[in-house]
C-alpha cells in the first residue's frame, strides 16, 4: 500500500499537467476572449456574467439604455477598435507571446504556487480565492456534514424498516425536497421569511452582519448561524435524498448476509447491529461518491444559491471567471481545485482500503 | 516668460462666463441664487439608501480594471455642472468663470480660490491638467470622448487652458466641464498606482466621501459637513442626504424582497413586468410606498432591431420593410408591457429633435440638396410604424409585407419563402446576449413563419456577442443608439460609410448612404441650435425611410418605487431626475 | 413445562412462501432440552435442523413464518414472543449459538479481536485491558496456535477450522447457560474436535451447561449426548435417551442411519504410469496489506513435492491450519505460488490467467465454504450451468438443462431447487450444490476441499459412490481434502499428511491407516480410532 | 393494462423478478403511470396541438399535422396555415370541419388572445368578460371557448404552460433516459473495468478520467455551440462525454471489493471469462449503487439541461423543456403557476423513477421478501 500510495502521489504531477494543457488548449478555441470582454465593458453592452442566472438584470430593454452619463453613452466605443490600445492589452494579458510559452511560463509559475493576478482585478488569485473561501466552506461543510448526517442515520432506519409506513412517506419526503429547485426554495424562503411582505425573520444577504468584528464570541456564533439558515436549508433540502436512499439500499444489501445472523445471535440491538457491523461493509459505496460531493459541494455547487442570497463562494467565482473569460483566474483555481480534487480521491482509495482490507489497487493475476 | 505674461493680459481682456450652454441661452442669470427645481431650504439631514445590483471590488471608477462601486463618482466635482432644466446647460462649479474665442478653438477656465480637496489642499490648475491626461491615458471612454482636446495648459496657479484641435465645434468647450477633477497629489504618491483596483477610499473634493465600504455588499457615503462648495448656489437645496448608501444585490427578486422590508429606501425599476406585479404588498396598499412614473424630456435614443446591411438578404429596403411589417409592437406592449411602453418613432425620440409629418421649412431646404439620393417617400408621405395589435390588422400587414417581399423577388414553396434568383429561402438569425430579449423576439418569429420565413434565435455569452458585433458577424441583433440632445461627431460612428469599413465601429448597421454622410456632415458644422435641428430632423427621415431598423419603443418615464420617507420639489426638471434634489422628510 | 428443560420446543411449525403456497418446512414438532446435559439433533440433510436451531433465537429467515400455535420456552420465557430487548439480553449471554458455516459467519470487515470482544463488551462491560487477555485466553481455549497474531487478522486471512473455532470461542465467551452447536466441530481435525469436545464437557460439569448439538456425526453423538432427536423431512420421528435409541431405534430411517455399515477401505487398485499432476517444491506466502508501511508476510506452504496419477485420488489430511486448503488453491494456480506445477505434463505454474481459462475445464474446485463460493445473487440452476457455458461451447440450452438437472439428481437434490438462490438451501444441500458445479463439467482433476462435512452419513456415502463412479467411469483424479479419516479411508488411494505446510508423509492408505511412520500421523490416526 | 404474464417466454427466474416486482405496489403503480405518460407525451401532437388532427374542406381529407398546407388551399395568402385564425378556421368550417386536438395549443403557439398580460394565470380564474375581451367578438366569439383555455396559464410569452409541459416532459424524458442510459453503460463498463483488474489499467486509466473530468466543459459547449447551433442530440452527444463519469468511482469501488469474494474465485475457477464474471457476478453487486443513482442521473441530466437552458448554451430558445419553465418559475414569482407546474412535473417525474428504481432493486434482490 506504501508503494502504491507513493507511486500515486507520484501520478499527481504529470495528471495535473495533462489537465493543464487539455484546458488550455480548448480556450485557446473560445470564442471572444478578455480583450473582448473588455472592449464590451467599455461599450456597456456588456452583460454581467450572472444576468443569466439572477433573472435579468435589464428589463425590457437593452444593455446600455439605462446609463445617463453624458460620457459613457455618448461617446463610447467610437471609432472602432483602437488597434494601439487592443494591442496594450494583448501585451498585458500576456497574449503577445506564442501559447506555447505562455503554457510553459503558467506551469513554472503554479509549480511553484504563484498564481498571478486576476486580470481585471489587482489581487493576487490565491487571495480572490481565500476571500471567497468562508463562504465556500460555510455552505460546503456544513452542507455536506447536516446532510450525511442526518442521510446515513435516515438511510439505516429505512433500511431496517424496508416497506414500512415510515419507509413510504419519507422517500416521498426526500424525493418532493430533491425535486424542489434550491433556487425557487431560496426564493420563497426570502419571501416568507426574509420580505417585507411576510415575516422578516432573517437576513437577506451576505454570511454576517455588518458590525460582526464587534460582537462577543458568542453573539457572533448566533449572527452567523442566522445568516447561513435559509441558504442552508435551500440547498441541504436536495441533498439527503441520494444518499439516504444510497444508504438505505446498500445496507439492506448487506442486512441478508450471514454475518448479521451472527452479530443479531450476539445479543446486539437492530441499531448495533447496523451501526458497528454492517456500516462499514456498506460504507463502501457511501464513501466513493463523497470525493464528487465534495468538489461539488465546495467549488462548484451553489452557484444559484450565492446569487441569490448575495453570498460571495467559489462557486460563483468559478462561474464568473469563465464566463468573464478571467482566464488567470480559470486555469489558477483549475490547478488548486484538481489537485484538492486529486488528493481526494487518493485519500478516498486509501480509505477504501482501511474500510476494507480485502481491497488493494492490484492487478489480479489469476 | 513672455508667453506668460502674454497670457496674463489676455486673462484680464478676456469675457468671462459664468456658464455655458448650447441653446441660444442660459436659463439662469449671473446672479441666480438657486435652481428653480430644488428647495432651497430643504432640510439636511437623513439617509437614503438605494440598491445596486451585482458587485463591486474597486473605488476607482475612471481606469478599466475591476467594477466600481456605485456612486463612487459622488466623491469629486467637475469645472461645470449642470442644469437639469435645460436641455444643455452648465454652470460654474470648481470652475469661477470660463472663457472661450467665438470660434470654439479654445476654453480656459479660471478654478474658484475656495475650491479644495477634502484634506483641505486647494484646487490648482495643475490638478485638472493631471486629471485630464490621466484619464485619457487609462481609460478609452475618455481618450474618444476628448479626442479633440489636445493638450491642456495651466496659465496660472488658478487658470488652466485646454487646447483643441479644429475650431467651430460648438460643443468642445462645453464637454471640458464635465471630467472628475481628480487630486493629482494624492496619486502621485508612490505608494499609489491610478492604473490597478483599490478599495482604500479616494480623495475626492465633491459634497460626499466614502465612509464605510463592506466589500461586494454595501457602500456608504456620508456629506461633507465642510463641503467648500456648500454655499454655492448652484449647490442650494441640493446634497441633503447625510448618507447615501448602496446595498448590494445579485438577485433582483431578492432586491425587491428587500426593498418590501424596507433594508432599501427607493427603486428605480426598468422591467413592465415587475412594475406591474411586483409591488402589490401591504406597505403599498397602507400608502407607506409610492411608486412614480416621473416624465423627463431626454432624447430617446434608437433602440431596435438592426438589420446587418452587409448581408445580401437585407440590401433590399423591400426585404426591410416587410420585416417591419412582420412585427406587431401593439400586441407586445399589450401583452408582454402591460402597455407601459411607446413606440419608438424616431432615432431621437422624445424630443425636439424628431422629425413629423411632411418635411417643412429648413429641413425641406436641407433635404433638398440630397434629394436624388433619398426615397421619394422622404419628400410626400409621412413616416408611420406600423400599427398592429389585433388578428385582422396584423393580417393585413402580413399581406402587405408578402407583396413587398414578391416585389423584392421572393416567392413561397412549400411555406418557405425562397429567393427567386440564388433559390435559397430566407433564414434570419436574431443574435442576442440578454435573455430577456427571448420573449420580445418569439411573437414576431411566429408572424416571420407565418409568411415563410425561417427565424432562429442564437444566445450566446457577452464575450463572443462582442466578438461577433465587432466583426459583424451577425443577421439581426437588437442594438441601441443613445442620443443627446446636441448631436454631433457620434453621428458618423453611428451612420457614417467610414464607420461601416471600421472593425468594431458602433456603425453595425453596415449603413455607406452619401446621403446620410452629407447630412451628418451638417449637424456636425452646424451654425445655430435651428440649424442643428432642421438637419438632425432631415436625419432622422432619411434614415427612417430607409427602413435600417425595426424600432422597439421606450418607458414613457422613469418608475420609480419609493417608501414615504422623501420629499422633493413640486417643480421636477424636465431633463433630469436628480435624487440629490430631495430631502428626508 | 419440566423444571428440568432448560429449553422446550413445542408443537413448533415453520413455513415458507406466501399465503398461497404455504410450503410447511418443519412441521409441529416438540424437542425438550434437559438442564446441564447434551442433547443431540440428527437427522437428514436439509430437514429443518439448522431452522430449528435458529428460530429458537428468532434468527429464522424474513421470509419464513412461525405458525402462531408454536411455543419455544426458555427457563419458562416464551422467546417467540419476548419483547427485543429481552431478547437481546438471552442472546449471546444466556444462549448462544455457533453456526453451521463458519466462513461466511465472521463479519469479513472486522478483526477477530474484535469480533470475540465485542460480545464480550456488550454484556458484561468489561474493561479494555482486560478484555484482550480474556480473548487470548479464549483463543488459546479452542486450540488456535499463535493467539497473539492470530487476533490481530481478519476472517478470511484464517483456515477453515481457525474460523470455526473463533466461532465456538465466540459462543463460549460469556458462559452462556446454553450453547446451540451446529455442527461445530466439521472443518476441525480428530485431534482438535476432541479437545474441543473436552472442552464443553468439562464447561457442562463445572458450570452446567447445556448444549444442544446438531451434527452428522454419529461417533460424537454417542459419545457425547445424553438424548437424541432424529429428524427427517421436517417432523421429529423418533427421539430418546441416546444409549436406548442407539441400541434399538424403531424408525426406519434411523435403522438406516445406524445401521449404515463403517467405511471400508478403499480397494488397491492399478492405475496407469500416467501423471495427471507433478507438484514441485510448492512454496506459499501471504502477503499482508497494511496501511502506509510494508507488505508482511506469512508462510503457509514450504517446498511441496508429489506427484498424483491419472484415475488417482490422494486424500489430503493434516491438523486444521496446517495448509491443505492453501495447497489445493495453490495447485489449481487460484493463489500465487512458488514452484512448479506440472498439469498432464505440462507446467501451468507460469501461464498467464487468460491461457489458463481454456484449461480450467480440466481441474476444479469444491471450496470449503460452499455458501461463499455460490454467488448470492444466481440461481443454483444459473451456477451450475456457467460452467457448461464457459467450457462446453458445444451444448445447447436442451442440452445443458438436460445435464443440470441430471447432476442435480446425481447429488441428491431435487430438479424443483433450480430456481432458488444458495441461501434458501441448508448447509448440506449448498455443500451439495457446490460438488455438482464441479463434477458437471467433468474434469481431470478435482480438488475436493471437506465435501461431505456437512452431509449424514446416507448422503455423503451416496455422494462417496457417485465420485467413486465418476471416477471409475471417466478416470477423474481427486485431490480430497477431510478430517474425517473414515472417508479418507474410503475414497483415497494414497494419503498425503501434511503439517505446518510441509509433507509429512505420503503413502497408500493402508500402509498409512496401519503402519504410520511419523509421528504427528500416529497421533492423528489414533485419536480417530478413539470415537 | 400491462398484463406481462407470460411464463412460456420469461424464464423462472425473470418470472421471479417480475413477480417480485409487481409485489412491491408502488413500484409497480409508479411504472404503469410513467409509461402512461411517457407513451401520452410521445403523442403529444395528437393531444395538444395547435393544428387539427383531421379536417375535412371541400370534400378533401386532410391531415394537418402530418402535412403542410399553404393558406391558398383556404383562400388565404400566408405561406403557413394558422388553423388558430379566425380567417381560417371559419373558412374550414364553412365548408367542412375539422376536429381539434384537447387542447389548441402548441408549444409554441403565442396566445394572441391572451386576456391578461404575459404571464397570464389559468383561464378557468379569470372570468368570462375578461377571458374573452381579446377575441373579435369579446364574450359571443365562438373561439372563446374552452378549447382555447390556458388550463395551467401561459408562461411570460404568452405561450400555453400545459402545452410546454406536455413537450417539455416529452424532450426531458427523452433526453434525459438516453443519456442516463449511454452514460450507465459507458460509466458502468469503465468503472467495472477499472476496478475489476486493477492493477496499470486502473492506475492510468482512472488518471484519465481525472484529466477528462478536468475540462472546462462549459467553454467546450461554448466553442461548439459557436460554431453550430445546438441541437437535442448535439448536446446529448456534449453532455455524454462528461456524464458518463458520475458512476465510474461507485462501480469501481464495488468491483474492487467484490473482486475479493470467494465466488468470484470460483467462477474464475471454472474458466469463465473475465467479462462474464464482470457482468454475471460483480455487476449484480454494483447494481444497488447504479440503480439508486439512476433516478438521480437521469434527473441531473434533466437539470443540466435546465442550467445550460439558464446560461443560454441548451436547447435552441424557444424549445420546450421542464428546465426552461423552472427557470421561468423563478423569474416571475408573481405567476405561481409557473413555478408550481414546473415543481410538480419534475417532482412527479422523479418520485415515479425513485420508486420504480426501487421496485427494480427489490426484483433483483434475491432476499427480498414481502410480508404480507
Ligand atoms: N430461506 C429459505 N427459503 C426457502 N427454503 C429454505 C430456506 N432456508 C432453508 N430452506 C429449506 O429448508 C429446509 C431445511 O433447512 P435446514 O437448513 O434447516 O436443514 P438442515 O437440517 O440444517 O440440513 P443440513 O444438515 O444440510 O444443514 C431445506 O430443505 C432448505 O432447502
Ligand atoms: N490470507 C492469509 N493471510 C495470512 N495467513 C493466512 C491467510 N490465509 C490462510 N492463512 C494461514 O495459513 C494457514 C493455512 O491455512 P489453510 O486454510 O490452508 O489451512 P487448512 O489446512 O485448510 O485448515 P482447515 O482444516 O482449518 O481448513 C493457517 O494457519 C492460516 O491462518
Ligand atoms: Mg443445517
Ligand atoms: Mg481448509
Amino acid at each position: 500500500m506504501l508503494a502504491y500510495t507513493l507511486r500515486r502521489i507520484l501520478l499527481i504531477i504529470p495528471t495535473i499537467i495533462g489537465i493543464m494543457a487539455i484546458s488550455f488548449v480548448i480556450v485557446q478555441f473560445a470564442p471572444g476572449g478578455p480583450i473582448e470582454r473588455i472592449i464590451s465593458q467599455i461599450n456597456g453592452s456588456e452583460n454581467s456574467a450572472l444576468s443569466r442566472v439572477s433573472g435579468g438584470y435589464n428589463g425590457d430593454f437593452s444593455q446600455s439604455t439605462y446609463q445617463n452619463s453624458d460620457i459613457s453613452s455618448k461617446y463610447r466605443g467610437s471609432q472602432g477598435l483602437d488597434p494601439e490600445f487592443i494591442l496594450e492589452l494583448e501585451k498585458q494579458f500576456g497574449f503577445d507571446k506564442p501559447p506555447l510559452e505562455r503554457f510553459f511560463q503558467m506551469i513554472s509559475n503554479y509549480m511553484r504556487f504563484d498564481f498571478g493576478d486576476s486580470y481585471y482585478r489587482d489581487i493576487k488569485v490565491i487571495d480572490l480565492i481565500v476571500e471567497k473561501l468562508p463562504v465556500s466552506i460555510s455552505l460546503g461543510l456544513w452542507m455536506t456534514l447536516i446532510s450525511y448526517l442526518i442521510s446515513i442515520p435516515l438511510g439505516m432506519l429505512k433500511a431496517i424498516k424496508d416497506g414500512s409506513k415510515f419507509d413510504v412517506w419519507t422517500s416521498t419526503l426526500i424525493v418532493l425536497s430533491y425535486a424542489l429547485p434550491g433556487f425557487l426554495v431560496a426564493i420563497f424562503l426570502i419571501i416568507f421569511f426574509a420580505g417585507g411582505s411576510y415575516l422578516d425573520w432573517f437576513p437577506l444577504r451576505g454570511l454576517t452582519s455588518d458590525n460582526f468584528s464587534e460582537m462577543n464570541f458568542y453573539e457572533q456564533i448566533l449572527d452567523y448561524i442566522w445568516h447561513i439558515t435559509l441558504p442552508l436549508i435551500s440547498m441541504v433540502l436536495a441533498a439527503f435524498a441520494t444518499t439516504t436512499l444510497l444508504t438505505k439500499n446498500s445496507f439492506l444489501d448487506e442486512i441478508g448476509k450471514q454475518y448479521v445472523l451472527t452479530a443479531k445471535a450476539k445479543g446486539l440491538t437492530d441499531y448495533q447491529v447496523l451501526k458497528r457491523h454492517v456500516f462499514r461493509n456498506a460504507m463502501l459505496i457511501i464513501i466513493s461518491g463523497f470525493p464528487a460531493a465534495f468538489i461539488s459541494a465546495f467549488f462548484t455547487g451553489a452557484l444559484l444559491i450565492e446569487t441569490i442570497f448575495s453570498l460571495d463562494g467559489l462557486g460563483l467565482l468559478s462561474f464568473e471567471s469563465i464566463v468573464n473569460r478571467d482566464y488567470a483566474v480559470v486555469f489558477a483555481s483549475l490547478y488548486i481545485f484538481s489537485f484538492i480534487g486529486l488528493i481526494i480521491n487518493l485519500i478516498s482509495d486509501i480509505l477504501y482500503h482501511w474500510i476494507d482490507p480485502r481491497i488493494d489497487f492490484e492487478k489480479r493475476d489469476i | 516668460s513672455i508667453d506668460k505674461a502674454n497670457s496674463q493680459t489676455d486673462l484680464n481682456s478676456f469675457e468671462w462666463l459664468y456658464g455655458l450652454t448650447l441653446g441660444d441661452n442660459l436659463k439662469y442669470k449671473d446672479n441666480f441664487s438657486y435652481f428653480d427645481y430644488v428647495n432651497p431650504e430643504a432640510p439636511k439631514g437623513g439617509k437614503i439608501s438605494q440598491p445596486a445590483i451585482g458587485s463591486f471590488d474597486t473605488l476607482n471608477p475612471f481606469n478599466l480594471k475591476g467594477v466600481a462601486a456605485n456612486g463612487s463618482y459622488y466623491i469629486y466635482d467637475t469645472l461645470l455642472k449642470r442644469s437639469d432644466d435645460e436641455p444643455f446647460s452648465y454652470y460654474g462649479l470648481i470652475a469661477e468663470s470660463v472663457y472661450h474665442p467665438d470660434d470654439y478653438s479654445y476654453v480656459v477656465y479660471k478654478i474658484r480660490d475656495n475650491a479644495r480637496w477634502h484634506d483641505g489642499i486647494d484646487i490648482t490648475a495643475e490638478d485638472i491638467i493631471w486629471s485630464m491626461n490621466t484619464l485619457k491615458k487609462y481609460n478609452p471612454n475618455y481618450k474618444y470622448y476628448y479626442n479633440n482636446v489636445t493638450q491642456v495648459e495651466a496659465l496660472d496657479k488658478k487658470v488652466v487652458k485646454f487646447y483643441f484641435d479644429q475650431s467651430g465645434n460648438r460643443e468642445l468647450p462645453l464637454i471640458t466641464g464635465q471630467f472628475p477633477i481628480l487630486p493629482k497629489h494624492y496619486w502621485e504618491e508612490s505608494s499609489r498606482k491610478f492604473n490597478e483596483t483599490t478599495l482604500e477610499f479616494p480623495l475626492g473634493s465633491g459634497p460626499y466621501s466614502f465612509k464605510e465600504v463592506i466589500l461586494n455588499k454595501k457602500v456608504v457615503y456620508q456629506r461633507n459637513p465642510d463641503y467648500w462648495g456648500k454655499d454655492l448656489p448652484i449647490n442650494r437645496g441640493f446634497n441633503n442626504f447625510d448618507e447615501i448608501i448602496f446595498e448590494y444585490f445579485r438577485d433582483r427578486q431578492v432586491q425587491l424582497e428587500a426593498f418590501k422590508a424596507n433594508e432599501i429606501d427607493i427603486i428605480f425599476e426598468n422591467s413592465s413586468k415587475r412594475w406591474a406585479t411586483g409591488y402589490n404588498f401591504p406597505a403599498k396598499k397602507d400608502g407607506k410606498v409610492i411608486l412614480d412614473v416621473f416624465k423627463t424630456k431626454n432624447v430617446q435614443g434608437m433602440q431596435a432591431f438592426i438589420f446587418n446591411l452587409r448581408k445580401e438578404k437585407f440590401k433590399n429596403v423591400l426585404v426591410r420593410r416587410a420585416l417591419n411589417l412582420a412585427f406587431d409592437f401593439e400586441w407586445l406592449n399589450s401583452r408582454l408591457f402591460y402597455d407601459q411602453y411607446k413606440r419608438i418613432d424616431s432615432y431621437f425620440d422624445n424630443s425636439e429633435l424628431e422629425s413629423q409629418s411632411l418635411p417643412i421649412g429648413e429641413e425641406y431646404n436641407v433635404l433638398l440638396e440630397v434629394s436624388n439620393l433619398v426615397p421619394d417617400e422622404v419628400f410626400n408621405e409621412e413616416f408611420r410604424n406600423v400599427v398592429g395589435g389585433s388578428v385582422q390588422q396584423t393580417r393585413k400587414n402580413l399581406r402587405e409585407a408578402q407583396i413587398l417581399l414578391k416585389e423584392a423577388g421572393y416567392y413561397i414553396n412549400n411555406g418557405k419563402l425562397v429567393n427567386s434568383i440564388t433559390n435559397k429561402p430566407l433564414v434570419i438569425d436574431f443574435l442576442i446576449s440578454q435573455m430577456d430579449m427571448e420573449r420580445i423576439i418569439s411573437q414576431f418569429q411566429i408572424n416571420l413563419k407565418s409568411i415563410g420565413i425561417e427565424s432562429n434565435i442564437r444566445l450566446v455569452d457577452t464575450t463572443q456577442y462582442q466578438k461577433r458585433l465587432d466583426q459583424f458577424d451577425f443577421d439581426i441583433i437588437v442594438a441601441n443608439f443613445p442620443q443627446s440632445l446636441s448631436p454631433g461627431n457620434e453621428q458618423r460612428d453611428y451612420w457614417g460609410s467610414e464607420a461601416a469599413q471600421v472593425e468594431g465601429s458602433r456603425n453595425l448597421i453596415g449603413i455607406k448612404n452619401e446621403a446620410v454622410d452629407t447630412l451628418i456632415d451638417k449637424i456636425i458644422y452646424s451654425n445655430s441650435r435651428e440649424e442643428l435641428i432642421a438637419n438632425t430632423k432631415a436625419l432622422d427621415r432619411v434614415l427612417k425611410w430607409n427602413y435600417y431598423v425595426i424600432p422597439h419603443y421606450y418607458a414613457a418615464g422613469i418608475r420609480v418605487a419609493r417608501w414615504n420617507k422623501f420629499n422633493f420639489s413640486e417643480n421636477i426638471p424636465d431633463y433630469n431626475m436628480n435624487l440629490f434634489t430631495w430631502w428626508s422628510n | 413445562m419440566d423444571k428440568n428443560n432448560i429449553l422446550e420446543i413445542k408443537n413448533f411449525s415453520l413455513s415458507f412462501g406466501t399465503a398461497q403456497n404455504y410450503k410447511f418446512i418443519i412441521d409441529k414438532i416438540n424437542i425438550s432440552i434437559p438442564k446441564g446435559k447434551t442433547t443431540a439433533i440428527v437427522g437428514e440433510s436439509g430437514s429443518g435442523k439448522t431452522l430449528t436451531a435458529l428460530s429458537i433465537l428468532r434468527l429464522n429467515p424474513n421470509s419464513s413464518n412461525i405458525s402462531s400455535d408454536s411455543e419455544i420456552s426458555f427457563n419458562g420465557i416464551n422467546l417467540l414472543k419476548v419483547n427485543r430487548k429481552q431478547l437481546n439480553n438471552i442472546r449471546g449471554k444466556e444462549i448462544s449459538m455457533i453456526f453451521q458455516e463458519p466462513l461466511s459467519s465472521l463479519n469479513p470487515l472486522h478483526t477477530i479481536e474484535k469480533q470475540i470482544s465485542e460480545i464480550l463488551i456488550i454484556h458484561n462491560g468489561f474493561k479494555k485491558e482486560d478484555i484482550q487477555e480474556r480473548v487470548l485466553k479464549l483463543l488459546g481455549k479452542v486450540r488456535i496456535l499463535d493467539p497473539e497474531i492470530k487476533m490481530k487478522r481478519y476472517p478470511h486471512q484464517l483456515s477453515g477450522g481457525e474460523r470455526q473455532r473463533v466461532m465456538i470461542a465466540m459462543a463460549l465467551a460469556n458462559e452462556p447457560s446454553l450453547i446451540i452447536a451446529d455442527e461445530p466441530t466439521t472443518a476441525l481435525d480428530v485431534t482438535v474436535q476432541f479437545e474441543i469436545l473436552n472442552l464443553l464437557k468439562i464447561l457442562q460439569d463445572e458450570m452446567g451447561l447445556t448444549i444442544l448439538f446438531i451434527t452428522h456425526d454419529l461417533g460424537i453423538v454417542r459419545n457425547f449426548s445424553d438424548y437424541v432427536y432424529v429428524m427427517q423431512e421436517g417432523k421429529v420421528i423418533e427421539e430418546g435417551n441416546t444409549e436406548i435409541l442407539f441400541n434399538n431405534p424403531k424408525d426406519q430411517y434411523t435403522k438406516n442411519l445406524l445401521g449404515a455399515k463403517d467405511l471400508s477401505f478403499r480397494d488397491i487398485r492399478k492405475l496407469k504410469s500416467e501423471r495427471i499432476l507433478e507438484v514441485e517444491k510448492l512454496a506459499v506466502k501471504f502477503e499482508q496489506n497494511k496501511l502506509f508501511s510494508k507488505k508482511q508476510t506469512t508462510r503457509v506452504l514450504n517446498s511441496i513435492s508429489f506427484e498424483m496419477k491419472t484415475g488417482e485420488t490422494i486424500g489430503l489430511v493434516g491438523e486444521s491450519g496446517s495448509g491443505k486448503t492453501t495447497l489445493g488453491l495453490a495447485i489449481l494456480r487460484l493463489i500465487r505460488s512458488e514452484g512448479d506445477i506440472i498439469f498432464s505434463g505440462e507446467n501451468i505454474s507460469n501461464r498467464g490467467s487468460n491461457d489458463l481459462k481454456k484449461e480450467r475445464k480440466n481441474f476444479q474446485i469444491v471450496f470449503q465454504d460452499p455458501f461463499g463460493s455460490l454467488s448470492p445473487r444466481l440461481t443454483i440452476g444459473q451456477i451450475i450451468e456457467e460452467g457448461l457455458i464457459a467450457q462446453k461451447i458445444e451444448l445447447d440450452f436442451e442440452e445443458r438443462m438436460k445435464l443440470v438437472k441430471s447432476t442435480l439428481k446425481d447429488v441428491g437434490l431435487e430438479v424443483g431447487f433450480m430456481n432458488r438462490y444458495p441461501h434458501e438451501f441448508s448447509g448440506g444441500q449448498r455443500q451439495r450444490i457446490a460438488i455438482a458445479r464441479a463434477i458437471i463439467l467433468r474434469p481431470k482433476l478435482i480438488v475436493l476441499d471437506e465435501p461431505t462435512s456437512s452431509l449424514d452419513t446416507t448422503v455423503q456415502l451416496q455422494i462417496l459412490n457417485l465420485l467413486k463412479n465418476l471416477q471409475d467411469k471417466f478416470n477423474l483424479s481427486y485431490l480430497f481434502i477431510s478430517h474425517d479419516l473414515r472417508v479418507i479411508r474410503y475414497i483415497s488411494d494414497r494419503v498425503l499428511v501434511i503439517n505446518r505446510g510441509s509433507i509429512v508423509e505420503i503413502d497408500h492408505t493402508e500402509n498409512i491407516f496401519n503402519n504410520p511412520k511419523d509421528d504427528y500421523t500416529k497421533k492423528l490416526i489414533t485419536s480417530a480410532m478413539l470415537n | 393494462m400491462l398484463k406481462i404474464r407470460n411464463k412460456d417466454y420469461l424464464s423462472p427466474l425473470s418470472q421471479r423478478r417480475l413477480d417480485n416486482f409487481k409485489k412491491n405496489k408502488r413500484a409497480f403503480q409508479s411504472l404503469k403511470i410513467f409509461i402512461f405518460l411517457f407513451f401520452l407525451s410521445l403523442f403529444s401532437e395528437f393531444i395538444i396541438n395547435d393544428k387539427p388532427v383531421i379536417a375535412y374542406y371541400k370534400g378533401d381529407i386532410l391531415l394537418p399535422i402530418f402535412q403542410d398546407y399553404p393558406e391558398e388551399r383556404f383562400g388565404g395568402f400566408l405561406a403557413v396555415t394558422d388553423y388558430r385564425d379566425p380567417f381560417i378556421s371559419d373558412e374550414i368550417n364553412k365548408n367542412g370541419w375539422m376536429i381539434w386536438p384537447l387542447v389548441r395549443y402548441n408549444y409554441r403557439t403565442i396566445n394572441y388572445e391572451l386576456p391578461l398580460p404575459a404571464p397570464s394565470p389559468p383561464s378557468y380564474l379569470i372570468d368570462k368578460e375578461t377571458r374573452c375581451k381579446n377575441y373579435i367578438n369579446g364574450i359571443d366569439d365562438a373561439s372563446c371557448s374552452i378549447w382555447n383555455w390556458n388550463w395551467l396559464g401561459s408562461d411570460d410569452q404568452g405561450r400555453d404552460v400545459l402545452a410546454r409541459l406536455v413537450y417539455g416532459f416529452r424532450i426531458s424524458v427523452l433526453f434525459g433516459l438516453i443519456l442516463t442510459i449511454l452514460s450507465s453503460i459507458i460509466g458502468v463498463i469503465v468503472g467495472a473495468m477499472q476496478g475489476f483488474f486493477g492493477g496499470l489499467t486502473d492506475l492510468f486509466s482512472q488518471r484519465l478520467i481525472e484529466i477528462w473530468n478536468s475540462i472546462p466543459s462549459l467553454y467546450l459547449l461554448i466553442i461548439i455551440s459557436s460554431i453550430i447551433t445546438p441541437s437535442f442530440w448535439l448536446l446529448l452527444f456534449i453532455l455524454l462525454l462528461f456524464s458518463w463519469v458520475s458512476l465510474v468511482g461507485v462501480v469501481r469501488a464495488e468491483f474492487l471489493r467484490a473482486r475479493n469474494f470467494e465466488y468470484v474465485l470460483a467462477a474464475k475457477a471454472l474458466g469463465i471469462s473475465n467479462s462474464k464474471i464482470m457482468y454475471k457476478h460483480l455487476l449484480p453487486n454494483a447494481m444497488v449503487a447504479t440503480l439508486t443513482f439512476l433516478p438521480f442521473i437521469l434527473n441531473g441530466s434533466i437539470v443540466t439541461l435546465t442550467s445550460l437552458d439558464f446560461l443560454g448554451f441548451g436547447l435552441p430558445p424557444g424549445s420546450a423543456s421542464l428546465g426552461e419553465l423552472l427557470a421561468q418559475g423563478k423569474n416571475n414569482i408573481h405567476a405561481p403557476w409557473l413555478g408550481l407546474t414546473s415543481f410538480f412535473g419534475i417532482a412527479i417525474l422523479l418520485s415515479l423513477l425513485i420508486f420504480i428504481g426501487e421496485g427494480v432493486r427489490d426484483a433483483f434482490d434475491p432476499r427480498k421478501v414481502f410480508i404480507e
